[in-house]
């Protein structure tokens, strides 16, 4: 078959990307492990794990339970902290040449803000990914992302502290009785894009034990088994806001799947727990997803974009 | 630290699949795989084929391995059909390949001199240490080793596997193989007996808690291999974290995949399961 | 073994159910078919479809789509309305002497008021399931369960017109951004009890056909793809509200799952989904069940109800 | 209506799997099952073993039966690898088990004098028409075969299916076997030449739809048996509806695994789908 021309880029805020698989934050550790597997530079970006002030511990083991078709992740954004962070992390990041997309996480609106301040201006950064999905302890720890006015607070500090045109994206948490109501009130905000979606709230049940599974007793949903969530709030959102870009992730773990998040109305898909499964699940999808594209006669992503709402 | 630089994804086949008391001792070809592996790596192996609902691999310490059979580089496990993953993985035919990456982790160290050594096993713990005890051997080391379980079918202890070792204690704690008892009661006497001035240790955590409440004791060098659930192997999940004190003197949450499975018994911070110990790197306070 | 007495019954209202194992609304059909393969009086309870007051069509096909270890589905509630259903099905399950409970599903308050009305009165019903995730056509469609003030507004008038102490069960959305919320208003306006979880709203796109594989854009999501999500909500919903007995559902295929459910704070347990893949589940369930809980020595269900509670 | 009363849950051994064309025909050891399904019923059968993440039946129509094969009752499938869930039963080996349910469903109509039927198949649709034919041909009936599909590999025309079969014309709409074109461009002529008085079809909706287009024009009686998406296969969850009109001339969103497959062909309502006919019983308004 004749080769003919394919776009494969994805654009967030004034950003081009060479392609649309990134990795999901939390899901890709320090980048160092995964360059083990493959080039970094052959993802579309990478994603990483939310970044908060201060060094964390994050949350007690057992951190995490296999489920049907998914898994429960209580990780508690361990982290470094940011000072650590931008020491280490991104200048190895930066030399081996990948696109970086840093995830940021607070438990206040001055938080968020001092982490974008602290993002200004170090070069070699790509963008940066808002996880909203965190607890707010000046309000009895709700979550912001459950929250439009608390959302919204976080969004305007980031994006005044950050700067006009850093492209920015706002990860949603899909807990929420109407996401949409959410995602507008952030893009009115000043959010550039979009993640659609974190993780579900659930929990197992240790049956031998009789208590939680994990030590934080609640967890995070992830895999395979929450995509039709995923699917369901990118499709939503998109209807709502078209020319908002979206970051669709969720259960992700082929080409097929991303191109059904892509129909949905997502511009790029960030691969998380399939990598768990598969360390080069990434490139898997990609190549994977790029001759999906072409088999089906599209000449860039960006006529697959959305393409399941008529 | 970093994950194992040599680790490799491939297609492994299986070659040889037994059951032995409670376990299967299976044989994989895994290339050069087998030259790069050092006693206490493990590998992480995809269980459940196309379709299954289980979507995390699982971990499985090195048994032995032999860089030249005539299949070429081989690896062997010691599998016990905990769950649904290892049910899978003990069910596999001859012939049929999995998805197995390694090798992963950290190694045993191996003393640089002949020094008396003795290696504590629990359950299917005991397996690596087998192929530790043929590298000390090698190495000049007397190699005592003590292997425990809760039961006799529960003891692995292959004959083969008594060549590089001097003697060899057995205990059960329902007393159906051995001496009744746990490992750990037998320790203090042992060490004494042998001059033990190394003790490697693998098996639950609750027996490397006591096996180092004793060495502490003793002021021996200690060395275990830990195991905490694990959702990808390689790092990237921070699922599999242990408190560890660095040469800082700062207690972090440091993942067993990468600076484990085995890491220095005085390192580890043997607090209450379910909690993470005060003064911890990232401790709200 | 010595077999020492057990005591299987659970109790939702004022009403015993000799075991704890229920069909969940919408996956058993008239009763007719399953008691093809078993004797519908070996259940705890047959919770019957939700019924309306006039006939539905439903919605168009495809009504269903496989997901990993699930299933979307988008029936619309198709059913042949109130009155053809108390000639007909009501009279048979009657008959086969099965413990009965009418599961209720209203487009206005008012309609829900009509149906409590139909329904009192009628002999050899074990209790009401009020239905509350159906869209509120007085109010843009919002669904009842996502309102806390229509969902108190349909649980009282129920009460109203059913008469004070007939067993109600209010079914709950997890499509919420506050379950334990929702859960306090409908008890606090009169509900015995409480079943979670319904369905997730979700969505599949048909990769060939370029669109939603459902003819109803959105379904929902149920299966063991779910079950840590039903957990979650159980156990969260128990913790705030000790003495208010919850019919678990979501995912539940093994006495395993059935007792996951039962540790969260559940008395019961509905099988749905699980049928389809194995006509005799509820069965196999139940056995599983009783075997588990004797087992762990436990002389009755009510020990092991809320345990993981500890 | 309600389920077949016949119908029973088992394991059901396979005994034989043959490639055929882009086919696999696969026969199961299934008791007394054999014994009571008739031309037209279907069996749901569990697919993707323990763990599978596919949890939900597959349906496959009945090709034939044996009651007393040397295996006892046995049943026999035309199984196509559409997707994972038939890809993994047609993967299956012989002496495998698989958890098998039926007979399912209504049965084609069998006239009560001799006639002349004509059986109209497309792609493994034509499988259960061979079953019919045995039976429609032991009631003296006349029978003629048109079997089409996209190309020759996949016709599903067995030799011994001919047995009972006068003529048997095969379409392509390549042309790679047969005549090209589609199956209905052949029913006008074949109907009139052979005087044809029922018709009998099986295959894609599509197809079905055109058949009757012409058994319409034509006033001749047509049973069809139609396939929609099945969630259980047994009446309960209500996913495979289609719209009938009954005897009261009430049009409904029917089950197919109730009331069909085999339904007459006069009372479907072949309305465009993804919609629910005007009239239907519950549509608002
Ligand atoms: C470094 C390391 C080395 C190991 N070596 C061996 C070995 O040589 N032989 C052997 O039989 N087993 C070994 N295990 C344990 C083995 O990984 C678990 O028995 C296996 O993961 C259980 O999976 P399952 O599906 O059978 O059980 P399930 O309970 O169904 O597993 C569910 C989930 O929990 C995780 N999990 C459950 N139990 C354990 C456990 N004990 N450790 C880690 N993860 C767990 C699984 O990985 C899976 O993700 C080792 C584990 C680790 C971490
Ligand atoms: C009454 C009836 C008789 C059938 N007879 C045969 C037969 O004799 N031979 C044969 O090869 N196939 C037959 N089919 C079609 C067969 O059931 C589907 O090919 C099969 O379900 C596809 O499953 P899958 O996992 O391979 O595909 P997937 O696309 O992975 O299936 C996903 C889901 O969609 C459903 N589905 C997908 N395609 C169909 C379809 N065409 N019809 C119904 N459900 C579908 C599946 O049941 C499953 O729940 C019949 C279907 C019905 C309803
Ligand atoms: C172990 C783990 C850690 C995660 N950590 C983060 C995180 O730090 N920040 C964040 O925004 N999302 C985090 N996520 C959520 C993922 O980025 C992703 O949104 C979610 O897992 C759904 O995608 P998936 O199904 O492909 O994993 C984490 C998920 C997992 C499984
Ligand atoms: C096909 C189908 C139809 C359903 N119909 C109803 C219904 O009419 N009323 C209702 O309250 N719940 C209905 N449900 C939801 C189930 O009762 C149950 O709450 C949900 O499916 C979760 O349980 P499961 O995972 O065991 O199926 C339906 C579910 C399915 C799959
Ligand atoms: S198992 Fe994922 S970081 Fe160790
Ligand atoms: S397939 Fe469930 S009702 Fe027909």
């Amino acid at each position: 078959m004749i080769e003919r021309a394919f776009d494969f880029r994805t654009k967030f805020g004034n950003r081009y990307f060479p392609n649309p698989v990134f990795t999901a934050s939390g899901c890709a550790g320090s980048g160092k492990e995964l360059s083990n597997f493959f080039d970094l530079t052959e993802l579309g970006a990478i994603v990483t794990k939310s970044i908060a002030v201060k060094p964390r511990s994050g949350r007690a083991t057992p951190r995490m339970a296999e489920t049907p078709s998914g898994m429960l992740n209580s990780i508690g954004l361990q982290g470094p902290g940011i000072d650590q962070f931008l020491e280490n992390d991104i200048p190895w990041l930066v030399s081996k040449g990948a696109r970086i997309i840093v995830s940021i996480s607070g438990e206040t609106v001055e938080e968020y803000a001092s982490l974008a301040r602290r993002l200004r201006g170090i070069t070699g950064l790509s963008g940066v990914e808002v996880n909203i999905s965190c607890p707010n302890v000046e309000n009895r720890g709700l979550v912001f992302a459950c929250d439009p006015l608390a959302s919204r607070a976080v969004v305007e500090s980031v994006r005044r502290n950050m700067g006009g045109d850093f492209p920015m994206i706002v990860k949603l948490s899909p807990d929420v009785t109407d996401i949409v109501a959410i995602a507008r009130e952030v893009v009115s905000a000043g959010a550039d894009a979009l993640a659609l979606i974190n993780t579900v709230l659930g929990m197992v049940i240790d049956i031998e034990g009789k208590r939680p599974k994990l030590a934080g007793i609640t967890g995070g949903l992830s895999g395979p088994a929450i995509r039709p969530i995923a699917v369901r709030a990118i499709y939503q959102v998109h209807s709502a806001l078209r020319s908002t870009p979206i970051l669709g992730m969720g259960g992700v773990a082929s080409g097929r799947d991303a191109l059904e998040l892509i129909y949905a109305g997502a511009s790029g898909v960030s691969v998380g727990t399939a990598t768990f499964g598969n360390p080069t699940a990434a490139m898997r999808i990609k190549a994977e997803l790029e001759e999906l594209l072409r088999e089906k006669g599209f000449g860039s992503l960006e006529e697959a974009v959305g393409a399941a709402h008529g | 630290m970093n994950i194992n630089p040599r680790a490799r994804q491939i297609q492994s086949e299986i070659i040889s699949n037994k059951k032995i008391g409670a376990y299967n001792h299976m044989v994989f070809v895994v290339g050069d795989i087998a030259q790069y592996a050092r006693p206490g790596n493990f590998v992480a192996i995809a269980v459940g084929g196309v379709n299954s609902s289980m979507i995390l691999r699982r971990a499985f310490a090195i048994y032995r391995v032999n860089e030249k059979s005539s299949s070429g580089g081989t690896l062997e496990l010691v599998v016990a059909a905990h769950g649904s993953g290892s049910r899978w993985l003990s069910e596999r035919s001859i012939g049929e390949k999995v998805d197995l990456v390694g090798p992963l982790g950290t190694s045993f160290g191996i003393p640089t001199e002949p020094v008396n050594t003795l290696l504590v096993g629990g359950g299917y713990g005991s397996a690596p240490l087998f192929g530790l005890a043929e590298v000390l051997k090698s190495r000049l080391c007397r190699v005592d080793v003590v292997v425990g379980a809760s039961t006799a079918g529960k003891i692995y202890a292959p004959l083969d596997g008594k060549r590089s070792v001097t003697t060899m204690t057995v205990t059960t704690e329902d007393g159906s193989a051995g001496s009744r008892g746990k490992v750990t009661d037998f320790l203090p006497e042992i060490i004494e007996k042998f001059k033990v001035e190394v003790v490697y240790s693998c098996g639950p955590m609750a027996m490397l808690k006591a096996v180092n409440s004793i060495t502490e004791k003793l002021q021996i060098v200690h060395q275990c291999a830990v195991e905490e659930s694990m959702a990808c192997g390689i790092g990237v999940c921070m699922t599999c974290v242990i408190p560890l004190r660095g040469a800082d003197g700062q207690i972090r949450m440091s993942r067993s995949c990468i600076e484990g499975p085995v890491v220095d018994g005085s390192s580890v911070i043997w607090s209450e399961p379910r909690t993470i110990p005060e003064g911890t790197l990232g401790t709200s306070s």
